[in-house]
This record gives C-alpha cells, structure tokens and sequence, in this order.
C-alpha cells in the first residue's frame, strides 16, 4: 500500500518566509514535495477564514509563517497577526479541532535551512496523523442529516 | 419605579426627549422591549431582573433615524454596550439619556463619559457557573471536544438569530452574506455551521460585552456564549483589555504588545 | 477595628522585642489588631537564598499561604529582612510558571499570592499618619538621621519607595512630629547586616562609617525601621567604636518608638529600656526640649 | 471569459532537470480558461519574451502565467513584456517553479505533479486580477528641515545645494544646536564653533534656504510630495529687518541675572538676548517670560535706547503656511537634568555638574573663558572625578540603552582638564569603554596613556560632601573588587542622552512612530535607517538615538540623499497594490485605524446631493498606503480589500490548492 503523503498548504509574507523559501532553493536545500506556498504581502494579511477555507479543500496540515518579530517589513503587521492567533487558536482549542495540523513559524528571508527543516518536519508530523478525516467527515453533514441529529 | 416614570415625563414635557427604549410585562412575564413616544404610554413601564435584552441593539436600527434624542432604560449590558458602540463609532454622545436602576435607586446619565466610570467601578465577576461549564467542557479530551461541538453546532439552521440579537452585530452587509467570495456556505451544513460560529466568535473577539443575548435567542439551545466568552477570557487574561468599559477605541485585535506570547509559534 | 495579619518573624520575639512593643502600641493607636499568622515559620533569610533558590521560595510562601487562608489581604511585616523574603516569594509565584505549581506542593497548601506583605513604612503611611496630627501630645524637638538600609529600597520590584536612593518617607514622618530630620550620606549604606553573628569586625567598621556621619551632622539619634540594621548598631557598640577615634554614644530608636514618644507613651511601654546603648540622655534632652502641645 | 495564457520556463536545465516542463504546459492547457499553454528554454531571453508577446496578441489573452523563477527576481520583468504587448502588467502573474519546486526537490512524479498545481493556483488567481495603474503623486519640491543643529544644516545645505528650496524651522532664537555648545570635539580636539559657525552662516545666505529662527511647526497635514505645514513664529518682540544687531538694547537691559540656557546654567543673560557672541541670526529676541516690560507693563528702557526703532512690543505669535513634498525631523537630544540620581548629590551639591556644563566651563567662550573653575566657589579643581554611564545601561533608572556618546566625551572632558592642570587628578569610572569610531579608541588610549587619566572600571554608589570635599565611593571591579574613595573637588557625570521634551508631542503631529524613550523610530533598522514610516518624512541626527557628531552629519547627508532622489522626479510613482474601502459595505466602525503601520485610513463622509450626511466611512489614503494588508484582514465586513491580493484572487488560489472541489464557490 503506498503510503500517505499529506497535503500541506504555506501561507507566508512575501518579504520573509517566501523569501526565505527562495533562498531554499537558491541554496539547492531539499525538501518535501508536499508543500503549496501561497503568497501575501504580509502576515497580517492573512485571513483566518482562509485557514478554514485550506482546510476545506483537502489540506492535511496547515504552515502560516512570516518574519520575526520586528522584522516585519510594514513594521507591525506581524505582531497584529500574532495577537489575531493567539485568539484563534483559543478558539480552535475549546472546539477541539485538531490543532496539530495548524502549524504557526516565524522564518526570515535569511532561514533557508530552517524554512525546509519546517516543510520537513509539518510533514512528517502530519504524515502520522494521517488524513484529516475529521474535517472530511464535517463537510458530509449536510441539509439532509440535520433532520436525523435533531431526532437523536 | 415611579420616581423613574415621573422623572421620564417630566423629560417627555420639556420635549428633552422624543422616544423613551425601556421595557414592559410580557406574555411570559419576561420583560419585552418596549418603545414609548407618549408619556401617558410610561404606566407600562417595567424594569426587573426579568428585563434582559439588550436595547442598544436597536439604536443603529433606521427607524430611530428620525427621532432626536432617546431615553433608554439599561441594564448593565445595555451600558457596556453603549461603549462599545461609541468606541466603534456607531452611536453619538449626547444623543441618549440614559437610566438604570440599582436597588431601587434611579441612575441617571447625561453622557457616556459617566457610564464609563459607572461601568469600571461595577464590572462584574464572570458567572462562576458558566465558568465552569467552560471548564469541564476544556477539561474533556480532545476528540470528544470536537465531537460535542460538531453535534452542538450541526443542530444550527442558520436563522441568524444570535446574530440579530447582539447589539454590537451591526454591520450592514454581513460576512455571510458576501458570495464573491462565498467565505462561508449559506445551506446549514457542516462545515459551513462551525464556520458561522467561527467568523461570529472571532468578530467578537476584544468587542464581545458578556450580554449573553446571542445565545438567549439562538432558538436550538445552542451554547454559542461559551465562543465568545472563552475569547473575551482569552483577551483579558493576555492583553487586559475590557470591552465595552472605554469610550475610547481599545480593541484588541488591532493593538498590539511586542511581547505578546508566541510560544505556540515554532 | 481593622484587622490585618501579622508576621513578626524571629527578631520582634527576641533581639527587638521594643519594636514589637512600640509596633504594638501605635497599632492599638491606630485602631489595627494585628493578628499573629498561625504556625508561622521562619521567612528563610540570608540563609535559604544563599542555598536553594526553591527553598527561598517556599518558605516564604508558607506564610503567605497561611495569611491567605486566615482570610487577609496584607500582612504587616516590621522586620525589612522578612520583608524581603515574603514580597520576594510573592513576587516569584506570580510571576514564574514553574513555581505556581511547584510551590503549593511542597507547602501543602494551596496559594494564589492575594495576601500583599507591608513593611511598617507602608503601615505607618495607611494606618497611623491620617490620625497622627490631632493626637500629637509631644513635639520631639531634636535632630534625627533617618536610616534605611538596605532592604526597605533594594531591590527595585520589590521596594514600595520613592527615591531609593535618596529616599525621604522616614524624614517626612519626622518632621511631622516635630523633629528635624538631617540630610547626611549614609542611610541607604549597608550595615553588614547577617554577617553580624560572625564577622563582627565587618560590622565593626561598617556601622562605625554610619555613626560617625551621623554624629558629625549633629544628629541626636538614628532612626530605624529594621531589626537587624537596630541591632548591628545598637548591639555591636565596642567593636564599632574600635573603628573610631572617640566613642559613640548616638542611640538607635525604631521609627514605632519615636511615634510612641510623639504620641505620649510611657517611654518603658515603649522598651526604650531595652537598648545596649542608652537612650536615657536622649529622652532627657527630650523631655526638657519638648514641648506639650 | 478568461483567456489565460500559461508559459513554462525551463530555465535552461534550472527547472527542466526535475521537473518535466513539457508535462506541465500540457496539463496546464486542459485547465478551464487556459486558451494557450507552452515551454521553452529561456522564458527571460528575448525570444521567450517575445514568444508571450506574440501570444498575447495572437489569442487575445486576459491574462498570463508565467511558470518559471521566483517572481522576486522576474515578475517586473514579464510585467513589462506583458505591457508591451499591449494588455494591463497587472494581468501577469509568476508560479514559482524554480525556487520553490524544481531547485528544492528530486526527479520524480510528485515533483512535476507539485508544478502543475502551483500553476494551477496561479491561473486561478489571475482569473481575479484586475487592470491596475500606478499610482502618480505630485511633488513639491521644497524640503522643511525641523531643527537647526548640525544635523538639521547638513540636510539642509545638501538640499539646498541640490537646488531644491528649503525651509528650516528652529526653536530657539539661534540655530547652532547643541554643537554650538561645545568646546572641542572628539577624536580631534578641534574647536567646536570654529567648524560650526561658518555653516550656520552659510544657512542664513543660502538662496535657497528660509530660515524661522524661535518657530515651532504648529501642524502637519498631508502625505508624502504634498504635505500642508503651519509654522508658528514665537513672537521675537524685535523687527529683525530694522534690528542691526548692535546689542545696544542688551546692555541696557536692567534684568540680567536670568540663568543663562546657553551656558547650561552657569552664566547669566539679560531679558533681551542673543544666546551667544556668534548667533545666527545675530540679532535679539525678548524673553517675555522674564521682561519687565511684559511682566509688569514698564520699563520700556530697549525701546528708549534701540537707534532703529526695532522694539515691537505688540508683535504676537505668527502662523505662517507652506507646502513641502518632504520633511527632514532633525530636531537633536537632551541630556537627563532632573534629580534622578539622588544617590550622586546632583543638583544638591553645584560642584557635582554634567557633561555639557563642563563643556561650557572648558570653553573659551564660556563663563569662566575656559578656566576650569567650579561652581560653588570658582576655585580650580584639583581633583575631578568623571562618570561615565550617569543614568544610562541602568534599568533601575528606566534608561537601559547605551547614550553613545559619553565614553568619547568622557575621554576628552579628562584630557581637557589634564591639558589645562597637568597636576590635577583626574579619574573616570566607567563600566566599560566603548570607543568603536575611526580614531577613537586611540583617542581614549592617548587620555590613558599620555595624559595620565586614571580609569577605574566600576560604578560609584555615592557621592556625599565632607568637610567641603565630595567624597566618591565606588569600586574598582577589576582590582580583586576593592572599594574606592576618592576626594574630589569637582564632579563631572555623563548623564543620559534623552530625546526632547517635546519629542512625542511632535512625532504624534508628523504621525511618525516614536520608541518607547520617545526616540523617533526609523522605517528599518539596517535598511531604511534614515526614512520614517510615514513615506516623505526622514530622520537625521540625535532625535532618533543618541550620536556623535559624524554619524549625525552622515545620517543628516544621508537623509539629503533621500530627499534629492524624491525631488528629482515631478510626480511619484508608487506600485497601485495598495488596499482600498468598498464604501457600500463600510460601516465606519474604524477598529482598523490603529491597525494602520502608517496612519492611512481616514474619514471620508458620504453625503447626499443636498449635503445631509449620509455615513462616516473609512477611506485609504493612496499616499500613506503601503500595502500589507492588515486592514483587509482585520475587518469584519470584508470592507477593505488590497490590489494585487484582493480576497477574490486568494479565495481563488486557495481553492484551487488541490483540485478537490472544482473550484468551488469562486
């Protein structure tokens, strides 16, 4: 039996971790196949919905990551995304979702090594979860089941 | 009560006023909103632990465009509400007169510079039952997290309910109902619920003024005060920001400290 | 009458039991019952900090947690070394992770660091000067250096004072009643403090630079807020004045005696006989100075 | 319809040797939309440039995906070549083939697989791209320099010198700063004013330069190119076109015994003044604060003597109106005065003073005309202890950062004592020398060395006075911990370089950021250290961390670099992917305002044709934006939206990650 292979989307700034991503590949580092960048402007950017959204559409495991903190190109557009996780991520925990998959990384444009260390390692980790069939599971629940939990 | 009624007509008199928002006897005995344009109207007036909606909600309503300057009866919600809608730039000082009574004692509030400071020295403890209740349901391990909300959250119809009933839900197009992109499935399904809930908690986040409306009128019994209660735990606790007690701007969603924890962040 | 709790810690039951009297005394004045901490333990000083840090932090905490279970929001703590100690402790369990959990358990007992200590500055400040002015009977017309040591400013999260290096709380209370308090160099040195069981002779020549400004500005007695900075000064008279060229006769008065005098107490309900250096010619040169108000 | 063209670069065997390129184009032309799909070798050279050229024309594509490089190096370049085929640049979108997929991974399935997704996501989201223009902002081309120090006259002149006007506002009655003050400079020891003044000068007669000496800048409005400034000028209470400087009036004056600011206290002035001999302008201003004239409405006395009737007492406060396109903030430093180190006895004890009263005592225009001659008694000192680090690298004292300068000054305040008593003692106390700067370690070695300077490496605790002696104790850390006490007849403590007062109030008026020592913060620490995150606004100087003199006049140059290379174009263009308001859906809730790095959202009132107010909106500033899209983020309503990533274009790419659905809900 072939074995699992995660999908695993990056949302990640376009000054740092993209960067960092291009100086990767500019340094010939090898990493898992199984990474999709997505690129913004800048970490602030990024919407949670858009997390959900990844998810949705069969993302096994999910990377945000952007510059270090004061690094932030636009200066502080990484520190409001910060604050904008740490609430997220709250709330993913009381709903029990499965936050192993949600992966969150600070890589400058200098971290080639740690960017493909990153890619490695989410995938790895992901890889033992296996698919996210919890997620998949959601988005069976439709119209026509609501009348059966309601009787339940 | 009365010292409240005749202080209102005495208001309606001097025309300091034109509609006076305050609540009279249900059906149910709960007390049912009530809009009053005519003192004579005020004998309905009822104000009690049993008056819990929140009347703020209806200050951004169009029907009240055309009245000059409103009264309004407030529960403690109500005012921490009138913040927060200040804060966010929705309502005008000096337009209301605002009233609450506390043992039995008429407050009286000119402006909201004097509900802010009535409001930071009354803040409540959060209610140690609902507390709790979080608490266990942390304490649960995490797939039976998942499963207990998703079973919650599938019974949602998605009759908006929770979201017409809290004042500070005031945006005129609301997320949901933007399709390019459809950020969220409008069917009931399960994915589009939780990210109902999601989208609804997180736009609460660092607003969110405890009334616990949202969940009063959810019509399937949904816990959904238990999300944005547990951000607004989050938020204080991180960052110490109190909605709905400033009139200033004090969001915390869109401030910042550079030693916000990041131990989450690899 | 309010009550608030009360760590004496070893001193103010031995070497400084006049403190404990005058602390006493103006607590009655001030309408406080001061209620001893039950099964209270040594707060750990000098030597639980010098040998494990977790020990340090324990200790302490007993004594927190056991204010908190008796109910009370401030603990008084007279004596600065203890002082320390608790706010130290209190400080590291609100602050550090590791310790919020790991304290209790040793302990036994659970604690959250709601029960705040107070030295008897912050006491003095909160309790007895709002009262102090209408029921002055005595105006202590002498010069008075102020003596604070070390650990009432020291160190910085911890000290509740303003100017710590340069600190003027203990004047103020001076010249309220009546005395003036002299500007001089040394009240935030060091007075050598628990080295003085076994290196006197340190003690010796770090009080004898303390005396000796004070005596050479004309002060007529030190004032103090800490037992172990009244006993190096008091107690280790002859080896300080070996240190100097004439002897030293300058008494060490708490800062709860000096209010006691201020206030018409007896000066033997005070333990003003309970010095090593006499304090006799010093409440005499008072008593034909001050004047009945 | 989308007629989206896909072109997939081998990059000679860069892309090629992993992933199958040929592959790739051929998926790539069965995706929906994709109407032309092929590779080649070179997609940069400029036969593949041409190759999308002619593609674009021959089938009539809406949009282009160009798979090869990352789009940091080429996205302008495929840009262009889409521009000169005729259809919007911003109509071409890079998958980053090379970079991240063909240099990071092996020959195999997955590799290729991986490359006909990432193009996949791109024709996707260029599906969503939108014709966009760049932005063009006009220029004014003047300069407005805050602060008349040598940072301020070095950006100045350089502007000026570019050819540019300039305007240059001053607080004071003099420009000079606080390099007027001192009396030699390190590592040279060359007179101060002697390199100085003729600079001053030349700013007073540079024809292109206005000077607003004893001005405030009252109000700033505006963006970048096109700022609206109100400059207040303090009423001098003296027509400076009739005064001829003659000092007349000053010598008359009857109060004379104001401390004097120039001389940091030690000297006195007279009510009507001019700080200094050199002064530019050299003519005087009134100190309504100390006149009697003001104060109890006689005297009147410079008014009798003045031979040019240029006394105006009635003269009041101007505000004076100009446009800029940038502004230079060059507004120096101060040094701590306060009583904030009790435990040194200063301003209890006068012989304890710091750095910059020394550099009045040692200067030859100074009180004492440059003999070393203390405070209390005017006696010369024997013995002077220095200290360096007074208040600064001490959390204790809120001031954690390193002041920079004090180690080099500390050096030199040493060397001018020995220079001028070579048997007098003089000993500094420091924590460690930081003497980094061309010549200047050789500058501390030679006040240790040849001039016998006796350094001790240890703080002091105190400093009390003792039979007209100050005693200072302190401790020689590097001698086995000793403690030290030194008899000293003058105290010299390097306080802490602080910035201004006023420094917050007027970072918040030009909307820049301020640190929190309320030093004003620059847009990047390495790579913009000179421009402020408010675009058209820059830094020069001490104002926004403590410098010397040469890192002053080199950021001031810097800074004059910046302003120049703005100048030199008649509008700014500016890349269009900047956020933008949909005002239907905003409700003015302005939770994104404090969000905004760079102070771009505003308030837009929606009014009806008869002028009722309809709503508050909030509104983009084109100018200010910088395009990180926070905002977007952040608001509820999906109000805001940002070119070049609106949410419909990563809605798109999102879901077209891994083809699950068919691009659903787009």
């Amino acid at each position: 039996m072939q074995e699992f292979e995660p999908k695993i989307v990056a949302f990640v700034c376009n000054w740092c971790t993209y960067a960092g991503a291009d100086l990767a590949g500019t340094s010939r580092i090898k990493y898992a196949t199984n990474v999709r960048i997505v690129r913004f402007p800048c970490t602030g950017r990024i919407d949670y919905m858009l997390i959900l959204k990844a998810f949705q559409n069969g993302a096994d495991g999910v990377i945000v990551s952007g510059c270090h903190p004061n690094d932030c190109h636009y200066t502080s557009g990484n520190f409001h995304a910060r604050r904008r996780w740490i609430v997220f991520n709250e709330l993913l925990e009381l709903l029990g979702f499965d936050k192993r998959r949600l992966f969150f990384s600070w890589v400058s444009a200098a971290e080639g090594a740690k960017w493909a260390n990153l890619v490695n390692e989410v995938v790895t980790e992901v890889r033992k979860l296996g698919p996210f069939n919890e997620y998949e599971e959601l988005s069976k629940i439709n119209v026509n089941s609501i009348g059966e939990i309601c009787n339940v | 009560m009365s010292e409240l009624i005749n202080k209102i007509r005495q208001f309606f008199a001097s025309q300091t006023i034109d509609l006076f928002i305050g609540y009279k006897k249900g059906r149910f005995g709960e007390g049912k909103p009530a809009f009053f344009t005519k003192p004579e109207q005020l004998k309905e007036l009822v104000f009690d632990d049993k008056c819990i909606v929140n009347l703020a909600v209806y200050l951004r309503k169009p029907e009240l465009k055309k009245f000059s300057k409103i009264g309004i009866l407030a529960n403690f919600g109500t005012l921490r509400a009138l913040l927060q809608l200040a804060a966010e730039n929705q309502i005008v000082d000096g337009q209301y007169l605002i009233f609450t009574v506390v043992d039995g004692k008429v407050l009286e509030f000119t402006n909201l510079k004097a509900i802010e400071e009535y409001v930071s020295k009354n803040l409540p403890k959060p209610n140690p039952e609902r507390v709790a209740l979080l608490k266990e349901i942390e304490s649960k391990p995490r797939e039976e997290r998942w499963d207990w909300w998703t079973r919650e959250l599938s019974s949602c119809i998605r009759c908006y309910a929770c979201r017409a009933a809290c004042p500070l839900c005031y945006c005129e197009q609301c997320l949901v109902e933007c399709n390019q992109p459809q950020w969220v499935e409008v069917p009931p399904t399960g994915i589009g619920n939780l990210e109902w809930h999601i989208v609804r908690a997180m736009h609460l986040a660092g607003r969110c003024i405890g009334c616990g409306e949202c969940e009063a009128a959810c019509p399937m019994e949904i816990p959904i005060g238990l999300l944005t209660q547990k951000l607004n735990m989050t938020i204080i606790s991180n960052f110490g920001q109190i909605p709905g007690t400033k009139l200033e701007p004090n969001y915390a969603l869109s401030t910042f400290k550079v030693d916000d924890k990041e131990n989450f962040i690899r | 009458m309010t009550k608030i709790g009360y760590f004496p810690g070893c001193s103010l039951n031995g070497t400084a039991k006049e403190y404990d009297l005058s602390l006493q005394a103006i607590a009655r004045f001030a309408d406080v019952e001061l209620v001893e901490l039950a099964d209270w333990n040594c707060c750990g000083a000098t030597a639980a900090h010098s040998l494990n840090s977790t020990l340090a932090v324990a200790l302490p905490a007993r004594n927190l947690a056991i204010a908190e279970s008796m109910g009370f929001d401030e603990i008084l703590v007279p004596c600065a070394a203890c002082y320390s100690r608790l706010a130290q402790s209190r400080h590291e369990i609100k602050s550090d992770e590791k310790y919020r959990t790991k304290i209790p358990q040793l302990i036994e007992m659970d604690i959250k660091g709601t029960a705040n200590p107070i030295t008897v500055l912050d006491f003095i400040n909160k309790y007895v000067l709002g009262k102090l002015k209408d029921n002055l009977s005595n105006k202590l017309n002498a010069k008075f250096a102020c003596y604070y040591g070390c650990l009432l400013t020291r160190p910085e999260h911890l000290s509740t004072i303003e100017r710590r290096e340069d600190p003027l709380v203990m004047e103020q209370i001076v010249q309220l009643v009546g005395g003036m308090a002299i500007d001089w160099a040394f009240k935030v040195e060091c007075c050598g403090a628990g080295l003085s069981v076994v290196r006197t002779d340190i003690i010796g020549k770090l009080c004898a630079k303390i005396l000796d400004d004070a005596n050479s500005r004309g002060a007529d007695a030190i004032v103090v807020a800490c037992p172990m900075c009244h006993s190096n000064l008091d107690m280790r008279r002859n080896e300080i004045n070996k240190n100097l060229a004439s002897a030293n006769t300058l008494p060490i008065i708490y800062i709860t005696q000096l209010l006691g005098l201020a206030l018409g107490i007896e000066p033997n309900k005070l333990g003003f006989d309970k010095h090593f250096v006499s304090t006799g010619k010093f409440l005499h040169k008072l008593q034909k100075q001050t004047m009945e108000v | 319809m989308a007629r989206i063209g896909v072109f997939v670069c081998h990059c000679g065997e860069n892309i090629s040797s992993t992933v199958d390129c040929a592959k790739v184009a051929e998926i790539a032309s069965n995706y929906p939309g994709v109407v032309y799909s092929i590779d080649y070798k070179y997609m940069c050279s400029d036969p593949g440039q041409n190759l999308i050229k002619e593609a674009i024309q021959k089938h009539k594509l809406t949009g282009v995906v160009v798979a090869a490089c990352s789009p940091r190096m080429h996205e302008p370049t495929f840009r262009k070549a889409t521009a000169e085929a005729g259809i919007n640049p911003y109509l071409c979108e890079m998958a980053n083939l090379r970079e991240h997929c063909s240099w990071v991974h092996f020959r195999e399935d997955s590799t290729t697989e991986k490359a006909a997704e990432l193009v996949r996501v791109l024709v996707e989201k260029v599906k969503h791209n939108e014709e966009l223009y760049p932005i063009k902002v006009p220029i004014t081309k003047t300069a407005l320099v805050i602060g008349g120090g040598i940072g301020g006259i070095q950006a100045a002149l350089d502007i000026a010198n570019s050819g540019h006007k300039v305007i240059m506002v001053e607080k004071n009655p003099s420009i000079g700063g606080k390099m007027a003050q001192l009396s030699e400079t390190f590592p040279t020891l060359d007179c101060s004013q002697c390199i100085l003044t003729p600079r001053m000068v030349e700013v007073a007669q540079h024809p292109n330069i206005t000077l607003y000496t004893y001005a405030e800048v009252e109000s700033v409005d505006g963006f970048i190119g096109n700022f609206k400034v109100t400059i207040r000028q303090k009423a001098k209470s003296v027509d400076h076109k009739a005064c001829t400087g003659c000092g007349l009036c000053i010598e008359k004056c009857p109060i004379k015994k104001i401390p004097d600011e120039f001389n940091a206290g030690l000297g006195n002035r007279a009510a009507i003044y001019v700080p200094f001999p050199q002064a530019v302008p050299n003519k005087p201003v009134i100190d309504r604060n100390n006149c009697t004239y003001f104060l109890k409405g006689k005297c009147g006395l410079c008014n009798k003597v003045c031979p040019a009737d240029a006394i105006h007492y009635e003269q009041e406060d101007e505000f004076i109106k100009v446009d800029v396109g940038a502004i230079v903030a060059a507004t120096g430093f101060d040094i701590k005065h306060s009583d904030f180190l009790p435990e040194y006895g200063y301003g209890k004890y006068p012989d304890v003073i710091d750095g910059l009263q020394f550099e009045r005592l040692a200067s030859a225009s100074g009180p004492t005309l440059g003999v070393l001659k203390r405070p209390s008694d005017g006696k010369e000192p024997e013995s002077v202890v220095f200290i360096a680090c007074a208040g600064s690298r001490d959390p204790a004292k809120g001031i954690p950062y390193c002041s920079k300068i004090c180690c080099m000054y500390t050096a030199k305040h040493a060397m001018l004592f020995k220079h001028k008593n070579h048997h007098g003692n003089a000993t500094v106390f420091y924590m460690d020398i930081r003497a980094g700067g061309k010549m200047y370690d050789e500058f501390v070695r030679r006040a240790i060395e040849e001039d016998d300077v006796n350094y001790i490496r240890g703080r002091v605790s105190r400093i009390y006075e003792k039979n007209g002696k100050l005693i200072v104790c302190g401790v020689d850390t590097l001698l086995n911990s000793r403690s030290v006490e030194i008899e000293a007849d003058l105290v010299v403590l390097a306080t802490a370089a602080v910035a201004n007062s006023d420094s917050e109030e007027l970072a918040q008026k030009l909307h820049i950021s301020y640190d929190q020592y309320h030093f004003f913060s620059e847009a990047h620490p390495k790579l913009r250290p000179v421009e402020t995150n408010t675009a058209g606004i820059m830094l020069a100087g001490a104002c926004q961390a403590p410098k010397d003199i040469p890192d002053t006049v080199s950021q001031a140059s810097g800074t004059a670099a910046k302003v120049v290379a703005l100048f030199s174009q008649d509008e700014l263009t500016r890349e269009p992917l900047i956020a933008y308001v949909n005002n239907n859906t905003c409700v003015g809730c302005f939770l994104c305002q404090s969000v905004c790095p760079y102070l771009a959202i505003e308030k837009e009132e929606i009014r009806r044709r008869d002028g009722t107010l309809v709503k508050t909106v909030a509104k983009i500033n084109p100018g200010l934006c910088q395009g990180c899209g926070t905002c977007v983020a952040l608001c509820r309503s999906k109000s805001i939206d940002i070119h070049g990533y609106t949410n419909r274009q990563i809605y798109a790419e999102v879901s077209a990650l891994f083809n699950r659905r068919e691009y659903a809900g787009v």
